[in-house]
């Protein structure tokens, strides 16, 4: 299990608003236990048959098992309500919000982690496991179940590859979006341990984008492991045009890093294959599991 | 949103750290007149957000007052890698022994805030500091606890500043992180600061970049916001997309920056251009993919419009309603290429088809099938 | 160091939080004004700084300027529980529905901060909140954190406020946290926190306590530090030592509180009684020394002084030298009994053992022998 | 062992002050292995032989055994010495100043907490293994060696309980300083732990005072456990004058605990024997262990 199962009961955080309302209803019918809502000043209505309370707490105290919030409240007041979630002591959160200050963010994920919080996002999609629970907003159709881990910083550009994925038959065991922020309270390498020790995982798709060093400290963690599973990479950018200018310290602080080039060369040195279109990704992933299966 | 250097420099004054003598001119006559009360030798500075403006020519000295007439009338009105410059920043001319390099920004693998220092400061700090690593030094500075004083010993260490400068030294960089927490930055950086002859710090230069999630928290500047940006760029801004215009000839709407660049990606895999970088963003409505159209066909250069949606928060419905309205109410007529795909799938098919757009399931069809429109071919 | 109700309020009504309008008046006349500034019904309010002062007759409602210059006249100069009422706090009547209580403190358990909130508020809030635990809800904040929105919320369900004054609670406890800060407080108290009639809530009495190691950082009150104690706690204080005047006939001193304790005990054990509490404290030197002892010489019931030092950081040489100097220099003879160990401890034997002094090792010893000398046995 | 033994590499921070350096003398003279020392601005000094170094990183780069950090700096830089010694990865800090501002100890510690590091104190006398090393500024003779944990809130009082110990031929096995501030890095319940898993140590003495509820919490904890070692207590200021009241908060938030009666109550109540004077405490232990022995 990563992070996640069937039998997760789940809280939404901003669940009256308009995709509050509308990804609980998409989330009840996929299976997913929604057993709670929060919305301050609604407390007392239902939305698609699911309580809405004013607080976290009220919230748990009627429903003691939940175990992950999902939150879909505005960005301005989103630190308020996962800094809510995180004292209540839930430990999974899902940040679906996107634009939220970046200091806010810096703030909530270093006290997340001073809990022993893990935080998916902020502006992720969620995390879903096919066939038992989605705690997000991605098309739920397009991942089906099966053995490979699906990590990435981009939303659609995973529900693409998944489809390609199932269109040649492979499922997804986990998918877990990280989130496009600059800062996301999950990294490539702290979702490939979880993968890692996930016995239904076989083999791990990396979704990357430029910017950042994200692939590149992956490439590097992945090179150093005696036992590990395969990973097969994707990353987006490679004809895009460049990004804002941080100053000088952007590129003082990136040395070099950040480009499609320096990525691609970092995952392929570690020994991951790169795939030029998300269409290929199954066709390396049949490769490797064929290849496996020789053995 | 980066500001200008004067807009930087006054936020660093009003937290005392030290900045040169300036006024602000936007015309010749205002530069004369600047120069005349800061002395007469000043330093001319064309004020403008893109990069390396001093290569570029934007920064001039002046000995004389009707010198900075003259150079004053070259430089505004001209322009700087394609920026206009509408203002000068005239200061005093400062004497100093070294150019230091000193920034606080946020380390994204980190997560944390960051100080860069380096004594190699300077516009060849990117170069230099790559090929002599040793001389930065990263300072992680934890946001809870934010800036504390030993970080400027070890900075003051690392500059080899003698210890008269090191409570200077303290006091600017605790300044810059109230900076970076008050006005939500990104960036707080001086290059070069300055070493001056007979002591004292002084930052010769100041860029601030604020965070642009934060800006509703700051209307000052929120109003200013989309100010460095071309027209088309500025209003996609203003209505929530990121967009960048390149010069090829196939329009590009997708949902979410990932699958953007790898549409991007796939065009020029497939052999064709992309005439833009647009972004609805996630959740994006009806009104909103209206005007994401709209902007894309103002492009003359679009020769095709290729739309790659896949709807997760975003809904396919109002994605095609969108289309729709935008194409109903512009003049252009042009072959528009859908693929559709996720959240309200059917729906969003179903409004398209009864217009008689073609949709596409596969990205690979889609794109392929808008290289061809582009180059003639259908 | 606590504040006084009137520059509680002072800060409270800066910072946003609602208090009455309210004038400060230190004679009957300035009183007969303020009420008449204030429509003629008002409340005048001794402000003193020991706890319970309503039930003493500190708080007394006056319906005329002329009932109020009469009141007035009765509590200013009068004593309440021992304090000296040199000033009025004149203030509106408030009309209100409930008295509700709100306080920010340090849990020091848990090592947080911690607001207190309670339906119950009022003079009798201890007893009532002990007798009913569930009508007290306890939220704790985060140092890193500090106040979060959500905590008002809690608040807000658990004090059943109706949903339009959510965000006034919110605005409350946010400036409370930020007083506690600014100010370096330990405490800060609204009891009662009224809810009006009409709605609106609105702090009818402010307490502030600031932290005494903090002060260091707040000049204005540091001057005023030590104000509410007895000439010589007061003057204990200054000299950085813990001081509190008992009736007993015993003089101690000791460092560390432990041990001032702990010898405090063992002389009740023994049959004693203290005269005083003194604490010198950690690594007192020479002249602290000499000014404790000459302190406790000055309480004219000390009939034996006991010293029962155990050095560590305190240097036992120094201490000898300071009792030295102090009786040397004082005028009365009373017997003194030295118990001393630890840090050079032979030198500072040598010296009081040279002045005839008898020094001893064990506490119990020391002790009894006080207690004698106190009771005239020996 | 408790956190330090002969071998702990010391690093002094506020080494050329006046109790720095009279105690990094006295350290060294019980065989602490003091290595280095800080003080900003007077880098390259040397204080009893011992280098001097402007930061820790630089003492840290020269030294890079140190594992614990004695803090003697004025209360108003305390709060960034110890910060420095936490961001340059010590895990030991003890801090003997005295005074230093709630608002910065509350954060100290609490930072201290997040990174896994144990701070000793604030206003402690500081950590001892007596016969092998003394980080802290207690009088080493009246230590002697033996198997007696010994934990205080009180610096001198532990000394004469230590002393108590000694002349009846009870040594101590380490002494822990909690330190006399409201606010500590380390509590009655934390300090046991320790000691509980330490093999050199047979039983506990535990020296309380009244103020705040540390002790009461202590016992609650300690009669819930299964295995345990047994503790004795003495808690001073049963006559001592109430202190200063803070407001109402004060009492609400101690609920009535804080007394000494509570205090002695609560500790009865859990099966540790408490005792009235100082040098009851050695005659209390005896008992305890001669019906040990005779089991």
């Amino acid at each position: 299990m990563v992070l996640v199962d069937r039998n997760t009961e789940v809280l939404v955080q901003g669940i009256t608003g308009r995709e509050g309302s509308f990804h609980t209803k998409l989330m009840l019918e996929y299976g997913t236990r929604i057993v709670a809502g929060v919305t301050p000043g609604k407390g007392g209505l239902e939305v698609r048959g699911v309580p809405v309370y004013d607080t976290v707490y009220e919230a748990l105290r009627d429903h003691p098992g939940i175990a992950a919030s999902i939150v879909f409240v505005p960005a301005r007041f989103a630190y308020d309500a996962v800094l809510e979630a995180i004292d209540n002591g839930l430990k999974i959160i899902v940040v679906i919000t996107e634009g939220i200050p970046l200091h806010d963010e810096l703030r909530m994920i270093r006290y997340a982690k001073s809990r022993g919080v893990t935080i998916i996002g902020p502006n992720t999609p969620g995390i879903m496991v096919p066939g038992e629970t989605k705690i997000g907003i991605m098309p739920a159709h397009v991942f089906k179940p099966g053995r490979i881990g699906l990590v990435s910083r981009s939303g659609t550009l995973t529900y693409e590859i998944a489809r390609e994925l199932g269109k040649r038959g492979y499922g997804v065991s986990t998918v877990i979006g990280l989130g496009g922020d600059p800062v996301t309270g999950l990294n490539f390498i702290e979702a490939y341990r979880l993968f890692m020790d996930d016995p239904r995982t076989d083999l791990i798709v990396l979704i990357g984008e430029i910017g950042g060093d994200a692939e590149e400290r992956f490439a590097m963690y992945y090179s150093k492991l005696d036992v590990k599973k395969p990973v097969i990479a994707y990353i987006a950018g490679k004809t895009a045009p460049p990004g804002k200018r941080m100053g000088h310290a952007g590129a003082i602080i990136s040395m070099g890093m950040g480009d499609y080039a320096s990525k691609r060369k970092a995952l392929i040195d570690a020994g991951i294959p790169v795939a030029d279109t998300p269409s290929q990704v199954p066709v390396i992933v049949g490769e490797i599991l064929s290849r496996r299966s020789k053995h | 949103m980066k500001l200008y250097e004067y807009e930087a420099k006054k936020i660093a004054s009003e937290n005392n750290i030290p900045v040169p003598r300036g006024i602000l001119a936007s015309t010749p006559e205002e530069a004369r007149r600047a120069a005349e009360e800061l002395g007469g030798r000043v330093v001319l500075k064309a004020q403008v957000l893109v990069g390396r403006r001093g290569l570029a020519g934007g920064i001039r000295k002046a000995s004389t007052p009707d010198e900075a007439y003259m150079i004053a009338g070259e430089l505004l009105g001209s322009s700087i890698r394609g920026e206009r410059v509408e203002k000068l920043l005239v200061e005093e001319l400062v004497c100093f022994e070294r150019e230091l390099y000193l920034s606080l920004t946020v380390d994204r693998s980190g997560r944390s805030y960051v100080y860069l220092v380096s004594p190699l400061g300077g516009v060849e700090i990117e170069e230099l500091v790559r090929k002599h690593p040793e001389k930065l030094l990263k300072i992680s500075a934890d946001p809870f606890n934010g800036y504390i004083p030993y970080m400027s010993r070890l900075a003051a260490k690392f500059l080899e500043l003698p210890r008269r400068e090191w409570g200077l030294l303290n006091s600017i960089m605790e300044s810059m992180y109230r900076i970076m927490i008050n006005y939500d930055a990104e960036l707080v950086e001086f290059n070069p600061l300055a070493y001056k002859c007979g002591g004292g710090l002084m930052a010769l230069d100041a860029k601030i970049t604020i965070d642009d999630n934060s800006l509703y928290r700051h209307p000052e500047y929120l109003k200013l916001y989309g100010r460095e940006l071309s027209v088309l760029e500025a209003k996609a801004k203003q209505l929530g997309f990121s967009y960048v215009e390149l010069d090829g000839d196939i329009g590009v709407i997708c949902n979410g920056a990932g699958l953007t660049m790898a549409t991007m990606d796939l065009i020029l895999y497939y052999g064709g251009r992309p005439a833009n970088f647009l972004d609805i963003g996630g959740g994006a409505g009806r009104d909103r993919v209206r005007e994401a159209v709209k902007l894309v066909l103002e492009n003359p250069r679009v020769k095709v419009l290729l739309l790659n949606i896949f709807g997760g928060i975003t809904r396919c419905d109002e994605v095609a309603r969108g289309v729709v309205d935008a194409l109903e109410s512009s003049k252009r007529r042009i072959p528009v290429i859908v693929r559709m795909l996720g959240t309200n799938e059917e729906e969003g098919r179903r409004i398209l088809e009864e217009k008689g757009f073609k949709v596409f399931s596969e990205a690979d069809e889609a794109v392929r099938e808008a290289v061809r429109v582009s180059r003639g071919e259908v």
